[in-house]
């Protein structure tokens, strides 16, 4: 860049550097009194830079509050993928209700409700079917007739089973919490390099025994 | 502290110049007494007030004139005390260093001794301030860089509003299980005998006649055994019938004696 | 823009949406698996943004942590009037603290000090570690463990480096075996130098008195 900057130079550098829209009227009072050019020699900066732009992936485009540069809207299946935030995490009954459905199948939302003691949300229903997890394989031939609902082979696939056979017996899921938990705060006392190695003890020993204890 | 006050104790310290006291103030001394003060409070250090001292006389580092320079660090950092500057014990260090270096100069060189092993007593001082002086100089050389905020800025582009896709959340399967398992823990143990291990490959073969069958037309009853699950699996298949017809969810229909079963899912209507 | 999108101006509107720098791999990483172009040509595409705005107000600079477009060092004067905050100011003590982990990493505190001259300061170490400029990367192995501290991709992304190696070199150190003999000689050389005299002059005053009571 030479030492006598153009004017076009330093509007780009100032409405890239911005974080909010630019007036002409903004942008000249960045300019030092002495060397500040007139609302005209802005807008034919403003102009050459939108010539310049035209066919980049950004441009530079006017608002009702001034003046900024954005990304081009054709980019947008690559650019959203920036700020794809950590997904949102589901809700306990979510997944309780969908690991029934996998022990239980085909169940009913009665049967579930029964189970679990408390009614079933209809939306947690909804968005396993949205999510092609569970499907209605039926109905039961009782009064009302309610669906019957099973897992689908994409749940399968998800968690990685060839089939539900791969899900763990229950007499070993009953005492998970328990050493999950125990290993948590086991994890949360160990320090850095020997938490690793202490992990793996843990994770070796005291669950098994617990399990074997339960079973 | 006038400057006059100034003159005075300086001339008291006896600032040598080659042997002779210096008649006036080194020019760089001559500043305000409240600039001093600033001005003093500036050094970073004794190797610092030594690098402005060689500096300020445009001596060569590695020829420190060892009297000259104690002489002249002694009467700033006897400014410095007098006018209560926090005073580094570092300073009072490099003085006695300083007066050692002096000492050792001042003995006779022993013709006797190998010249060769013999060690300018400055040289570990020259090699200090040489190596402070590299990095003063590194650290302008750093703020000369161009840096985030004062030269350069980082640019973040607005974006138009897209319709942003949803990410589906992550389930993870030990989650899922530890989730079961609290479910399970609610409910009265006792009627954990309803959801057997054992029936698992009976309920997943209840799911897989549901799916084949349909409500609206029969499905031939031997199209729903997969010779590929072995015996185990034909059997498992056929009790999954048996279940599914207990359960009512499904009907069987036989022409006749030895005719072909067809089985069809009862109406849900 | 075409219905079939160039990578590069793909990789320009990521770069430019991004509040972070990317490195290839990420940039890659953000393209569907189907069409997701290899290493070298993401690295192609960076070389033709890096010629397309080599003359332009913004441009496309390797940082440590990965590739970013930032306003043209020039622009300062303008843009940092955006702001009313004036751009932070670093003192000697700082910078030469940070020059020094920086040039002789990994360093404990006490071999910056033995450089300056006087004791690390406090503050400026905890306000480089709060900055996440420098971090501890280990302790060395002698009585006390002092903690050995190094520069992160932080620090240099801030100073505009893409490695260590983009600071600018250290004056240079002239030899001292070799000063110290040259020195030696000279003394030999001369019978009554100058300095001897002043020497042995200055040795006779009050200066030689006070610096024996100091020591």
């Amino acid at each position: 860049m030479s030492e006598d900057i153009a004017i076009y130079h330093i509007v780009e550098g100032i409405l890239f550097a911005a974080d909010r829209p630019l007036t002409v009227k903004q942008l000249s009072e960045l300019f030092d009194e002495g060397g500040r050019p007139d609302t005209k020699e802005i807008q034919a900066a403003i102009e050459q830079l939108q010539y310049d732009y035209k066919d980049r992936g950004v441009q530079c485009v006017k608002l009702a509050s001034g003046y900024v540069f954005r990304v081009h809207e054709d980019l947008g299946p690559w650019v959203s993928k920036l700020w794809d935030e950590k997904p949102a995490k589901y809700s306990r009954a979510f997944l309780e209700t969908l690991s029934i459905i996998a022990y239980r199948q085909p169940i009913t939302r009665g049967e579930i409700e029964a189970i679990r003691g408390v009614a079933v949300n209809t939306q947690i229903v909804k968005t396993l079917i949205e999510r092609n997890w569970i499907r209605v394989v039926g109905h039961k031939d009782v009064p009302g007739k309610p669906a019957l609902l099973a897992t689908t082979k994409d749940f399968l696939d998800y968690f990685n089973l060839s089939s539900l056979e791969g899900l763990p017996p229950l007499s070993e899921i009953k005492d998970l919490d328990e050493a999950a938990a125990q290993l948590e705060q086991e994890a949360a006392i160990e320090e850095q390099t020997q938490s690793e190695i202490t992990l793996t003890a843990v994770s070796d020993e005291e669950p098994t025994d617990q399990l074997d204890a339960a079973s | 502290m006038t400057e006059q006050a100034l003159q005075d104790e300086l001339v008291d310290f006896q600032v040598l110049v080659k042997g002779q006291p210096l008649a006036e103030l080194p020019k760089d001394l001559y500043i305000p007494p409240d600039a001093l003060e600033v001005f003093l409070e500036t050094f970073h250090g004794p190797l610092d007030l030594l690098l402005y001292l060689i500096r300020k006389h445009n001596i060569d580092i590695l020829d420190i004139p060892i009297a000259e320079i104690t002489n002249q660090y002694i009467a700033y950092v006897e400014m410095m005390k007098d006018m209560q500057l926090e005073l580094a014990a570092e300073y009072l260090v490099m003085a006695a260093t300083l007066a050692e270096i002096k000492s050792r100069m001042l003995l006779p060189r022993s013709s006797e001794s190998d010249d060769e092993d013999e060690i300018d007593p400055r040289a570990e001082l020259i090699r200090r301030l040489q190596l402070y002086e590299q990095f003063k100089q590194a650290a302008l050389d750093l703020d000369d860089l161009p840096r985030v905020g004062r030269d350069t800025f980082d640019v973040v582009s607005g974006t138009p509003d897209w319709e942003k896709e949803k990410p589906l959340p992550d389930v993870d399967f030990q989650e899922m299980l530890l989730a079961l398992s609290q479910a399970l823990k609610r409910v009265d143990m006792t009627e954990s005998h309803l959801i057997e291990r054992e029936e698992l490959t009976v309920r997943e073969a209840m799911a897989y006649v549901l799916d084949a069958i349909k409500v609206d037309d029969f499905t031939d009853f031997s199209k729903l055994f997969r010779p590929e699950t072995g015996r185990a699996g034909v059997i498992v298949t056929f009790l999954a019938l048996l279940e599914l017809l207990r359960e009512q969810m499904i009907e069987l229909v036989q022409a006749g004696p030895f005719a072909p079963i067809h089985v069809r899912a009862i109406s849900d209507e």
